[in-house]
């Protein structure tokens, strides 16, 4: 489903990580680690599309549902009408599914701005079942959630990758996931390699 | 040596005075950055051929 | 993209949405004008048309930044940008809520507040007119450069920098039909090129502003 | 850099050398006009100024567009290194032309259509180098000017149409036609040799500028780089 091949990733015109190859099929969940600074975020952000890669290739699903930092809730609105706005964006399952699966249906007329942080993170991830994407890519889910909402969390990926669906997550903190393949990313940190060689070319 | 600029010599003078110093700024300017940037790039690299 | 729009015209409609400040900024210049020039009656109908549509393109100036500023804070522009509506779907989608909420209120304002500068009824419905086609180009010219200038704090005075030359077009033309008109002139020309205006930016602008929304989240 | 660090000095030579032998013989040895008097020697100015504004900002536009077709980093370096240039060019324009216009229209200022387009291609230079300045990432900023760049372009081309309609103007035509030998029925060539002399020189003053520019802008880029790796390191 996702396929990484020698892969260079830059921010701010440094390259921060080079030559990452992985592979992840259907019912599959990838757990990226490394320090912070490493270049997750940026990696994550190439695999959705939203950041060109130096060099190399991803072959990837055509839409990717992609949760970053900030789980881009409108505070005005209430919970069932930023699922609802998804869903309709994506043309994805109606928001009743992930109203069950994250427990909020008793926060479903209550405006997204009164909610705490640990709720608004669920309503972030809740977002990624609205999609209906088979790829979800997650940057750090679980900040901010507590053990029971991890469980939750844990439970509605079981249910995606076994519906035939896959996630490629980042975090810093042991998921306990069973089924999840790990990755460190520290080995392909890249060394004294900067981007933007057509400076040196134009001096020749 | 001037020529006789008749009742427009303010305009005439101001006109060349003005513009001249608009390009003698912008020159000068170029020149002063152009030094700089030559000589701060020249110190890293000496840094780094070491 | 229908869903954007009707969700960003909820927004702004909704309490601190910010619907109705443009029009009260509008209202606040009208007022403020015959106080400066003196309340001569066919000296303020003399200016108005100008007046008018100047006020009405500050007016639209002021709630350009939120059209993506607030979407590229919460987050919510990368997760768009991610989703299978493309920026240049996006941009329309604001730019089109922007013009409703802000444009279309302003233009049907206009003859109103004109009352007030001396300015007769015939012409105020040309003017009302020139609004209605002129101030979608203001729309979509303001969201172009918001979403140049997305990653730039405190970029408002920025914003305000690019956009107002880019509305020289607009304003000429726009003043100018509602001037002819009150001379009793054929404006028929003005109106047609104002139109023109907005049409061609509707053309070409989604594509430059898709280019920066993609560019600013990179 | 290789050609053009081996080109400046020749083409700063040149520049020096024609711009001053024109405006010198624009100054000292062309004859008075019968309409004009002596004011008629700011031309030697206001017209290569003002040939040189239009052409940078046909310069930045070229510079742009081969960037985002083509990503060749030199191109919108060029475009950078121009702006400044053009708007001085537009400055020189705009004063001269306001105090060539008070002893022959009156007053400094008129709303002329000639005079307002440059007042707003100046708006145009100031955007497009305070974008530049605004944002942080090179290339990010390099992307989103040469946008701004492109749709200025037709906004700046609109502009100038939309100026003409807004008032018929009391600029003279223009002085200067580039067509051969049409020139002698517009103006005398005692005027037109020293204005082509200096004109030339303010093109080759617009060159010199631009591959010093250029240059500098480079180098900065490759100090940006050597700088971010130390701090990796």
């Amino acid at each position: 489903m996702l396929h990484v091949s020698n892969l260079s990733v830059a921010r701010g015109g440094m390259t921060l990580l080079s030559g990452v190859d992985f592979a992840l099929n259907a019912g599959q969940i990838l757990v990226l680690r490394g320090a912070n600074g490493l270049g997750k975020t940026s990696l994550l952000r190439c695999i959705a599309g939203l950041q060109n890669p130096v060099d190399g290739q991803i072959t990837a699903p055509e839409t990717v549902a992609y949760s970053g930092h900030a789980d881009g809730l409108k505070g005005q609105m209430t919970v069932l009408e930023n699922l609802a706005f998804w869903s309709s964006i994506y043309h994805g399952p109606s928001p009743e599914v992930a109203l069950d699966a994250y427990e909020l249906h008793a926060l479903a007329d209550r405006p997204a701005a009164n909610l705490s942080a640990g709720q608004k993170r669920r309503l972030g991830l809740a977002r990624m079942q609205v999609s209906g994407c088979a790829l979800w890519v997650m940057d750090e889910p679980t900040v901010s959630l507590d053990a029971d909402n991890v469980a939750l969390f844990r439970a509605a990926l079981d249910r995606h990758v076994q519906s035939g669906g896959a996630a490629v997550i980042t975090t810093h903190i042991d998921l306990a996931i069973a089924s999840a393949k790990l990755l460190d990313l520290t080995r392909f940190k890249a060394r004294g390699l900067m981007g933007s060689t057509a400076f040196e070319e134009a001096l020749e | 040596m001037m020529p006789d600029l008749g009742k427009y010599a303010l305009e005439v003078n101001s006109s060349y005075v003005l513009s001249l110093l608009a390009l003698g700024v912008i020159v000068g300017l170029y020149a002063k950055r152009s030094r700089a940037v030559k000589r701060d790039l020249a110190a890293m690299e000496a840094v780094h051929d070491a | 993209m229908i869903q954007l729009f009707l969700r960003d015209v909820g927004l702004s409609v909704r309490s601190g949405g910010g619907f109705g400040l443009a029009l009260i900024f509008f209202l606040i210049v009208v007022t403020l004008i015959p106080l400066a020039l003196g309340p001569d009656q066919t000296a303020l109908a003399v200016v108005a048309p100008g007046v008018l549509w100047l006020g009405a393109l500050l007016a639209c100036l002021l709630s350009l930044d939120r059209i993506f500023g607030l979407d590229f804070e919460d987050g919510t522009l990368d997760l768009l940008v991610t989703s299978p509506l493309p920026p240049e779907a996006v941009y329309i989608a604001k730019a089109a809520a922007h013009w409703l909420t802000t444009g279309l209120p302003l233009a049907l304002a206009a003859p109103v507040l004109g009352v007030l500068l001396n300015l007769d009824f015939e012409t105020g419905k040309i003017l009302c007119l020139s609004l209605l086609l002129g101030t979608p180009a203001l729309s979509l010219i303001g969201a172009f450069g918001a979403s140049l200038t997305l990653g730039v704090k405190r970029g408002g005075l920025l914003l305000s920098l690019l956009v107002l030359p880019l509305y020289v077009p607009s304003l000429i033309f726009g003043a100018q039909a509602v001037r002819l008109a009150g001379q009793g002139l054929t404006y028929d020309e003005a109106l047609v090129l104002l139109s023109a205006i907005s049409l061609g930016a509707a053309a070409i602008l989604p594509f430059a502003s898709g280019a920066a929304l993609r560019i600013n989240l990179r | 850099m290789g050609w053009s660090g081996r080109a400046l000095p020749w083409v700063a030579a040149a520049a020096g050398l024609s711009l001053c032998s024109g405006l010198i013989w624009g100054y000292f040895f062309t004859p008075d006009d019968i309409r004009q008097g002596s004011t008629v020697k700011i031309i030697y100015l206001h017209v290569p100024a003002a040939l040189m504004a239009i052409n940078g900002y046909l310069l930045m536009f070229v510079g742009a567009l081969v960037w985002l077709i083509r990503r060749q980093h030199v191109s919108v370096l060029a475009a950078k290194a121009a702006a400044p240039v053009g708007m001085v060019m537009t400055l020189i324009a705009l004063a001269t032309g306001a105090i060539w216009g008070q002893p022959m229209w009156g007053t400094y200022w008129v709303w002329d259509p000639r005079l307002t387009s440059f007042l707003i291609l100046f708006l145009f230079y100031l955007g497009y180098i305070a974008l530049w300045a605004a944002i942080e990432n090179e290339d990010t900023a390099a992307d989103l000017t040469s946008v701004l760049a492109l749709v200025g372009a037709v906004f700046a081309m609109l502009s100038r149409y939309a100026v003409l309609f807004w008032n018929q103007g009391l600029h003279q035509g223009t002085t200067v036609t580039m067509a051969d030998g049409a020139q002698q029925d517009n103006i005398s060539n005692v005027f037109f040799q020293p204005l082509l002399l200096s004109m030339a020189g303010f093109g080759l003053l617009f060159l010199t500028l631009l591959l010093i520019g250029t240059r500098t802008e480079v180098r900065s880029r490759r100090l940006k780089v050597l700088q971010a790796r130390e701090r990796m390191e």
